[in-house]
């Protein structure tokens, strides 16, 4: 049945208010669950905020569990599914520096909308940043052409590389998963007694 | 308890894990109608180029990066991704009215450092944002959520890198939020 | 207060309506009405296997009602199967073949023992059907070689066509080499020449053994 | 600390842990058995060899032809840029390079087209699609491309067109032309012979 849109079921006309829909949900749990705050994001880095680690292992551990028995009850087929291209050393080069600027901005693109929304200034210009940023990309982009492309191993799941069936891969990441939740949380206790609350 | 006299004070955010199950489901039903995940930096992308097309057609043309992108029969704006950042900019505004978030525009800081250097620091983190988002193929939602979701091993070594380069470097930084 | 000491109640009911949502897909999940009972490398096999393949001449005896373990399944459509049909065979259209009803059909005569032959116009038409079933585990299945058509043309002679090779569609008819370049007739025309004796003993062995393919 | 986030965990260890054993029904990679059945029935596969002919004429990219007989009649004689993989050996992951490229429309030949069939039966429940038999395998290709034989006079004007393209097609593929009648005594008397030859080597 699904994927609905590559199979048919529901029309390209309908893309953009699935879109616009899907974004608000996304926007509205983004924020209340707390990611509009940088300081909340970054607490993730200091161990005085984990919440970031445990919404988005929780999403994840959900969507892959969720994944597997809607492919296994037919519903959804993984084999339609786009899977992100793996472009090894950019994309290690380029997280590198995804991590330098989510710990200097303290946002990542989703969630600097949701702050530019309740009226945080610092989003705004890291939005802006953003922009400038993917401009110098494009700009400069003939000088390192080939290195975009490079490492180049087509769009892989994990399976694919390994062998190992997903499920193997989900019921790990949901133990490391868990197991974070409970170390983090007397990682947190114990940092929080020693730090100045934050307002938000 | 110092903490539970602030408490009324405290942004009414709800339990993350619950924001994490309600999103892990949102990411299912995403993939579900569309077949792909959730993205937001894509919007952005496609935002530059608009303008360098608006500012000078020639120059987006020519240039390998954005042609990519250039030249189909709508506007690059007219993109799944960009409705999509639109919903999510509405969602958090309906989201800060719902939980009492949305004041006047201010800048959240650590109060060791001055708006100056918050605004700078929040300037370059974007820009690089910007520019890592590009070779890593997505951003933070793009690639290592949806990606890793949908067991994409391009999207697992985002999510880890990402995180790993966050932890190994945050010592230097510790200044800006503490 | 830490979130850890928040009653995740709502967390909670998210999670168990999740859960539900995965009993109802168990609880809805059809079994698949068919699986593939052979792998890869074993549906490569069957097809060396000259036992799955049924002989014009052994048609004699269906015919002739002598052998009733037999039954023969006609995969053409009703208008012409109505114009004429191997006497005794049943009509099963191809595009009818996953009917329930059909399906039962099969399954009871695979439990009696009673061997099916499909059979077309030529054999390329059974030959999908005829590889499907016996993939599915219908290992009762054979195939005709030669189809109606053959039959239709040597039915008054069906035990002769043992000296025959006409059903034999996988035979070349030709010597293609020689016949799609001229210019190097000669040259091939001589190295037939020599090889023929040595190839003619073969070839009694061969036909019986090799099937239809 | 709450207990229903320990209640919480155990849920999400043992959904976890129930996909495990959701068994892999659809091997992976294979096609549904009714789906496979569906295109079996469907005469879509099959190609002319006035196609082939053409395709190979017209110098296709996306033709690829596939010899499913043996390597020693392979040897003697093939079509133009055909790749030779034995039936045998159809499932083997090397001969599997060569199917499911995108817009690359494969074309299976044999004597007959009956291993031809096989052939395509057995990719297409592997996955791969734009897969093509051709009809009356190379058999027919000399009946129709190397030797056309003229239409009757009362036959429709598109018999004549058809058949003329096949004049044309014979020319590229023998490179000669000579008066068909001699060529086909020739051939005819030395076709029976042939077929003894080849029979040794077995089916396909």
């Amino acid at each position: 049945m699904g994927p609905l849109i590559p199979n048919g079921v529901i029309t390209g006309d309908w893309d953009f208010v699935i879109a616009l829909i899907i974004g608000i949900i996304f926007g509205f749990l983004l924020e209340s669950s707390g990611f509009s705050s940088s300081r909340n994001i970054v607490g993730v880095f200091y161990g005085y905020n984990f919440v970031v680690l445990r919404v988005f292992f929780t999403a994840v551990i959900v969507a892959m569990v969720g994944l597997l028995y809607f492919d296994y009850f037919g519903w959804l087929d993984l084999d339609k599914i786009f899977i992100l291209p793996t472009y090894l050393t950019p994309m290690i080069v380029g997280s590198v520096i995804m991590g330098f600027g989510f710990v200097l901005g303290g946002f990542c693109p989703g969630t600097s909308y949701t702050a530019i929304a309740i009226g945080k200034l610092d989003a705004l210009v890291f939005t802006v940043g953003l922009f400038i940023g993917i401009f110098i990309f494009s700009e400069t982009f003939p000088l390192f052409q080939d290195f975009y492309y490079s490492g180049y191993l087509g769009n892989v799941t994990l399976t694919d590389v390994t062998g190992i069936p997903a499920a193997w891969f989900a019921f790990a990441f949901t133990i490391i998963a868990l197991a974070s939740f409970w170390i983090t949380m007397v990682i947190e206790k114990r940092v929080r007694k020693n730090i100045t609350e934050y307002k938000f | 308890m110092e903490i539970n006299n602030r408490d009324n004070n405290r942004p009414h955010y709800i339990n993350p894990y619950l924001g994490g199950v309600l999103l892990g489901l949102l990411v299912i039903i995403t993939v579900y109608i569309t077949g792909r995940g959730l993205g937001a930096s894509g919007a952005v992308k496609s935002a530059v180029v608009t303008t360098a097309e608006a500012i000078t057609p020639a120059h987006a043309e020519s240039n390998p990066y954005m042609s990519k992108f250039t030249g189909g029969d709508h506007s690059p704006m007219y993109n799944w991704l960009v409705f999509e950042s639109l919903g999510i900019f509405f969602g958090g505004l309906l989201s800060g009215i719902l939980f009492g978030r949305l004041k006047k525009i201010r800048i959240e800081k650590s109060p060791k450092i001055t708006n100056k250097t918050r605004l700078i620091a929040a300037l370059t983190g974007g820009i690089l944002f910007g520019i890592g988002s590009q070779f890593g193929r997505g951003c933070s939602s793009g690639a290592a959520l949806s990606g890793s979701s949908t067991f994409s091993l391009g999207g697992v070594i985002v999510m880890l890198v990402l995180f790993g380069t966050g932890y190994a470097i945050a010592w230097m930084f510790k200044k800006l939020w503490i | 207060m830490h979130v850890h000491e928040l009653n995740p109640k709502k967390t909670l009911i998210t999670v168990i309506i999740f859960v539900i949502v995965i009993i109802v897909g168990f609880l809805t999940l059809k079994k698949p009405r068919f699986t593939y009972k052979l792998d890869m490398k074993q549906s490569v096999e069957i097809l060396h296997d000259s036992s799955l393949y049924f002989y014009p001449w052994q048609l004699a005896d269906v015919v002739d009602n002598v052998e009733s373990n037999v039954v023969l399944i006609d995969l053409r459509d009703k208008f012409s199967f109505g114009q004429g049909h191997i006497p005794g065979s049943e009509n099963i259209s191809a595009y009818d073949l996953t009917e329930e009803n059909n399906i039962e059909h099969l399954n009871e005569l695979k439990s009696a023992g009673i061997t099916v032959v499909f059979y077309g116009n030529d054999q390329l038409q059974a030959n999908g059907p005829w590889m499907w079933f016996r993939q599915t585990g219908f290992d009762n299945v054979k195939i005709l070689l030669g189809g109606y058509n053959y039959y239709k043309a040597h039915k008054n002679r069906l035990s002769q066509t043992k000296s025959d090779k006409g059903f034999m569609c996988e035979l070349p008819r030709y010597d293609y080499a020689k016949a799609a370049s001229k210019k190097a007739s000669k040259g091939v025309n001589n190295t037939v020449k020599k090889k023929k004796p040595v190839v003619v003993r073969r070839k009694k062995r061969t036909v019986t053994a090799s099937g239809g393919c | 600390m709450n207990k229903n986030y320990i209640f919480l965990t155990i849920l999400m260890i043992l959904l976890a842990a129930g996909t495990l054993f959701l068994d892999n029904r659809k091997d992976n990679y294979q096609i549904k058995p009714e789906v496979l059945l569906y295109e079996i029935i469907q005469p879509t596969r099959y190609v002319t060899t006035d196609q082939v002919a053409k395709m190979i004429i017209d110098k296709d990219p996306t033709l690829e032809l596939i010899d499913v007989r043996s390597p020693e009649e392979f040897d003697k004689f093939s079509l133009t840029n055909a790749i030779n993989v034995p039936l045998d050996s159809i499932i083997t992951a090397g001969s599997q390079d060569y199917f499911g490229l995108p817009g690359v429309k494969v074309v299976f030949y044999s004597n007959g087209d009956i291993c031809a069939d096989q052939a395509w039966v057995l990719t297409r429940r592997m996955g791969y699609k734009d897969t093509y038999v051709m009809k009356g395998g190379l058999n027919r290709w000399i009946e129709t491309i190397i030797q056309p034989k003229e239409p009757p006079q009362e036959a429709p004007y598109t018999d004549f067109e058809l058949y003329q393209f096949r004049k044309g097609a014979q020319i590229y593929f023998t490179g000669a032309e000579i008066e068909s009648t001699q060529v086909k005594k020739k051939s005819s008397v030395k076709v029976r012979r042939r077929k003894k030859t080849v029979t040794a080597s077995g089916g396909c």
